[in-house]
């Protein structure tokens, strides 16, 4: 056991630290820090700003611009990215579909898709969830059926994060409806959203944002090539990116700042002085720390694809924390929460007008991306025995 | 001690719940989508049943009712998640002028609320104040008023306002309408509803009442009063928000089977119960003590502060619950219980969310050995 | 709707709360308020004290001594005994078997065992609950056969709370092993317990008290006019039972006192000036008040042996709130706690002894008379039709 | 920043985990009932393999090891349950000693504890107090000490006490043998131990140290490790508590099935299991940070109040979720998970309860913007 980080990685830690505070648009920060949504354009360049030197795909094989670096470096990576606001690449591009191509997708697609994925050329979006089929993935209904050396896919997908910008969408499909379990018969199909065929409907949301989609797909023609792998093995892409997906998901940094930053706001109204509000926030930074320690613990005994089964302890206390630190932000700001529209020329502070629609739009991270109550499955099950 | 409604109250109950009987979440949100954020041909409709002058004196133009009445209808919004603003201008402005105006002031304004005519909104809040609301950021001098209140609740669809400011022998309460010296800037708030600042810059005024009334005590009664409303009306949204989600548990399907067949989430679904039926009690308790003529102001102060605290608790507990156990549906726009949760989590901060009930509580926790709420 | 009691309940309430700090011995009251433990002795001196005054078996009908008081009249009579440290009726005795005899007994039966029973002069025990039936109480095994006129039982009870001053017990046991339906084919008989082949054994709990006990069964011969009612009718006694049980479950009165002398102590150590240990008494004094006034809605409206559904609440939430009290005691002790064994020569307060044998006797509460996981399988189904 | 033991680290887990293999709940109810409340002879044998000199010096007597490797002793026995009052007699008492004694004293007591022959208590707290460890109801006059100490873990057995009292000065810290002037009463704790009641009446008392120490910043470190031991132990109670509960999940039956087909059972299994990682994680880093020599006296007594903060959350959760979902079986004497929740209790009320942590860390709230582990 040791506590102290080695020389290398607190080099490592510096440097990181200076890109993201240095490099990166300082106006697309302060939007961060300000739990603004961020404009495509904003994404887009953040990400290629670290793409260009070299710091938006580390985990991907070294050949499309991965870095051989330590679990726990990848881990000071990203805590130092959120601490200093610069919004993550883009979760769709080099979490998700980036490193399924580069383990499963042949070569002509790699060299194909790659780069621009990691660059953001191509915005991605997720086609997994369908309406009746939430938690339960596998019992998804849009089909593709072979037409010569096409694919013509019908159905609907929905919860598209952000589907309004993409490019692109890789689509589970139901290729062989005939396959004794359900699990069996679902291939991964690569599809541009300018298709014939293909419509997104952004869903308003109860915070007022539209950041999800509803996607349609009514008889949309896509070349056989965009297949992904082999036929039928889409559900083994579909675990193997959503246990990568799980592994990175408790975004310990941003609650960190969020945190802060709700402490600086607490002194502001004169909150830090009432002893229950600020021991709930000493209690919270001390949850915090256990579960960047845990993380820590995790990330290093995970190896590539096969996350740590606590790793969904991540997934469950990440979003806990995440919801309780938002749900502290209103109670700082209390009435003013109220004035959540109100434009610039309010004396209403910024941070207290988006607070409610931030908690409202947090309760969304214990339901999207395998539930709490899927992750306690996983616990129960895979770890426990139960 | 008795939890029964007598007959007339039921009947009072069942017609606000016709009245509404047709307003589902489409219809909210198109209202919601435009200016002022309400049904002006709903409102007219309340007031025809008297609904807006339900508190008042007959001679002001109301139904003489009492607190127990009010609580129904305030119920019955809450179930439906009615954008009208009942509370904000029938409870607060409304009963700050019942509270403190003279008879002619009373019969204006009370009677221009109850006949729907005027919509009156209470600006007391200030952005450098939380629950202060005899904050003193608006000043009066020679019949004016200067200083700005954010976020005023329906500031920019009132008719008239009343406002507190300080006055040379403390605080003071005036009768303000838009127009020379007020600059009103409205938006919309997370719940659906609508708020303003309010920029008062030697705008004419008309002081409330002829200072025969401690205005700090009209203001806590007041006060009081809305709270409780307040409650009854996160009582309707959480009893809603829980019936929508046992429906949800019996009709959707995961994994082949309905989600009631998952002991986890009936759990769940059994806890939002217990708390739903927690705070029935209290806050129907508090409409009694404010009802009964025996109670003193602090015991009616004390027993808003103690239903306020509960539903602050329950209101998040089920408010959150009604969410998570529904997943991503709940989440949009189109589907009722997101906005459920979102006007609960609006009231649990209008008029001091529950920590700020709960810091008072503890101040006179050692005035008794155990709370009895018998009398 | 209606705040104030009427004339009639004010002076029944005066009359209530004379009677109980008058005329009970204050010795037996003082050691309640210590939260020792009594004597066989001590409880069946109050309940003779309340017996004989009328006040023992108010539920009971008139003719065996009940009142025909309104369901709002007992909640006084429960809330002012409580509120006084006395020690309420024997629940076995009052609440159960008493009950039961008075409505499937024979006039015969109800004649030789209510007066006893009402006066404590037969004390009972309960014999539900076996070691391989716990929440599943249907499944219990203990067998009653039929030999000539008597009744030969064998099997094991257990939990069986008390039983160590038992003079009777009423056990459930299966007479028709062979019925379709677990629940069918029970039977409810009285055993002395002086008969031969019965077996006490007293459980030490993790307190360190002896409270419950296991008994065992082996050929117990006991004569047939101690079946109660009809044979194989004893699911239904069973339900009726702990239906009865539910409503008076919440005891509010005692959790209401507990905190009284908390707050007490809290004060005498200093700590009602620490905000978040106020903030918790004062948060608990509120849960108590809705509790309170959830047992005075449920009980007005429960009409006898058919508790209101919203009982289970009652059952639920007072038992949270009894662990939550005591839980809290021990954090007023601290370290004091720990002398939980000394003698009266000890200069740590009596209070603080009590207060960790207190909370870990008390996690019992949420597991006996059907366990909180039994009240929301009763709520979400019953209820909510989950 | 590395969480992986080293070879001989495990070879020491290992030896102490097979040391108490065969101890069990029944074992346990033996050696509790009869004084002194542990077993002599396990005692004797722990001194055997080093593990009761594993902090000190060589010099003295000991193995010269670190926190890391008394962490995974308290580990051990936290997971049986045992009661050997190791904590107390080597941490505590011993690190008195240590910390403040001249060479002869550290020689002769913690050779004496190491070598088994001397069972050392700390007599810190008084009745009038609460975790004010500076406490003052001792007094110093003329080389003898006057005052009552009460509880004193393990008082009954001691061979010998590490006193506080107030001198001159203000704080020191002294060893007395029972004896003279010394009224020992013992008495059982609710967890299986002992603690006592020790009334000083001019009793002979023998000053640790020579002066050069601070006592304030010995103690504080000394109650640090403590803690962090504590924390320890209380993290291998909570991990039987939870393997024991998961198995009876999946033996016991309960409506012809067995209990983990029960998923609202299950999940709350899968929060115990989320409470216990979450609390490794913090309790292995704050040995870390004992263990580094890089670590200020701030940062040692922060991270031990971290740790136990932490620890009462999760030993509350496990400890009683635990019972729960056994059922009545874990509510018995005869049953080892009631007696895990017991001494989780005990160790949650000893140096600090979470609340008492939680009120130091909202005082240097302030001081930082975020935390951060790393270093």
């Amino acid at each position: 056991m040791q506590l102290a980080l080695s020389k290398d990685d607190t080099d490592f830690r510096e440097e990181m630290r200076a890109f993201f505070t240095e490099k990166v648009a300082s106006e697309i920060r302060d939007a961060v820090r300000a739990g603004h949504h961020l404009t495509k354009a904003q994404i887009v360049e953040a990400q290629q700003t670290l793409n260009a030197a070299g710091l938006a795909v580390p985990s991907w094989p070294a050949a499309w611009g991965g870095r051989d670096w330590t679990p726990l470096q990848r881990h000071i990576w990203q805590q130092e990215m959120e601490l200093a606001c610069v919004p993550p690449p883009l979760a769709f591009n080099t979490g998700m579909i980036g490193p399924v191509i580069a383990h499963f997708g042949s070569e002509e697609m790699k060299q194909r898709f790659l780069p621009p994925t990691a660059n953001l050329d191509i915005w991605w979006a997720q086609g997994f969830s369908e309406p009746d089929a939430g938690s339960d993935l596998a019992s998804l209904k849009t089909r593709a059926v072979r037409d010569g050396d096409d694919w013509v896919i019908d159905g609907q997908k929905t919860w598209t994060t952000l589907g309004q910008h993409a490019d692109w969408i890789f689509v589970l499909c139901r290729t062989d409806p005939d396959a004794p379990k359900k699990q069996q018969g679902i291939s991964m199909i690569l599809v541009p959203i300018e298709t014939e065929g293909v419509t997104v409907r952004p869903i308003k949301l109860i915070d007022g944002g539209k950041e999800v989609n509803e996607v349609w797909f009514e008889s949309v023609r896509v070349p056989g090539d965009l297949l992904v792998g082999e036929e039928n093995q889409g559900w083994t892409m579909a675990k193997f990116l959503l246990g990568n997906e799980r592994v990175g998901v408790a975004p310990v940094g941003q609650t960190k700042r969020r945190l802060a930053t709700l402490k600086e706001h607490a002194r502001e109204v004169g909150l830090l002085d009432d002893a229950v509000l600020a021991s709930r926030i000493a209690e919270l930074e001390n949850d915090l720390l256990a579960l960047e320690l845990t993380a820590l613990r995790v990330v290093a005994s995970s190896s590539e694809g096969k996350p740590h089964p606590a790793s969904s302890v991540l997934k469950l206390q990440g979003t806990v924390l995440q919801q309780a630190v938002t749900e502290l932000l209103v109670d700082v700001a209390g009435p003013l929460a109220l004035a959540s529209g109100a434009g610039e020329d309010s004396e209403v502070p910024d941070w207290a007008r988006v607070s409610a629609p931030l908690y409202l739009n947090y309760r969304k991270a214990s339901i999207y991306g395998g539930s709490n109550e899927i992750q306690r499955q996983i616990i129960a099950g895979s770890i426990l025995g139960l | 001690m008795d939890f029964t409604l007598d007959s007339e109250q039921k009947a009072l109950r069942d017609a606000v719940r016709s009245l509404f009987s047709s307003f589902d979440n489409e219809q909210r949100r198109a209202v919601v989508a435009e200016d002022p954020g309400f049904s002006e041909e709903q409102w007219g409709r309340m007031a025809e049943m008297g609904l807006l002058g339900l508190p008042y004196a007959e001679a002001d133009g109301g139904m003489g009712a009492g607190p127990v009445e009010l609580s129904l209808v305030a119920e019955e919004l809450g179930r439906v998640v009615a954008p009208e603003p009942y509370v904000e201008t029938v409870v607060l402005a409304g009963g700050l002028v019942a509270a403190l105006g003279t008879a002619e002031q009373k019969q204006d304004v009370l009677g221009a609320i109850s006949a729907g005519e005027r919509v009156v909104a209470a600006a007391l809040l200030e952005p450098a104040t939380r629950w202060d609301l005899a904050a003193d950021g608006v000043v009066e001098k020679d019949g004016t008023l200067t200083g700005t209140k954010e976020p005023v609740l329906v500031g920019g669809r009132a008719d008239q306002l009343v406002v507190s400011a300080r006055v040379d022998d403390g605080l003071g309460f005036f009768l303000v309408s838009p127009g020379e010296g007020v600059t009103v800037t409205s938006y919309a708030t997370f719940d659906g509803g609508r708020a303003a600042r309010v920029v008062l810059d030697g705008a004419p005024a008309q002081r409330l009442g002829d200072g025969s009334v401690d205005p700090h005590a009209a203001l806590a009664r007041v006060v009081a009063a809305a709270k409780i409303a307040y409650c009854h009306e996160a009582l309707g949204l959480m009893e809603s928000a829980l019936r929508r989600t046992t429906e949800y548990l019996t009709q959707r399907k995961q994994f082949g089977v309905t989600l009631n067949r998952f002991q986890a989430l009936t759990f769940r679904a059994a806890d939002m119960y217990t708390s739903v039926e927690l705070t029935r009690s209290i806050v129907e308790w508090a409409s009694m003590v404010l009802a009964d003529a025996g109670s003193t102001p602090e015991q009616v102060t004390e027993a808003a502060r103690r239903a306020k605290l509960q539903v602050s608790k329950a209101g998040r507990h089920v408010g959150q619950e009604a969410i998570q156990l529904h997943g991503g549906i709940a989440m949009t726009d189109e589907y009722a219980v997101g906005h459920m949760t979102a006007r609960l989590t609006a009231i649990d901060h209008l008029l001091g969310d529950g920590r700020e009930q709960s810091r008072h509580l503890v101040a006179s926790l050692g005035d008794h050995e155990v709370l009895d709420p018998l009398r």
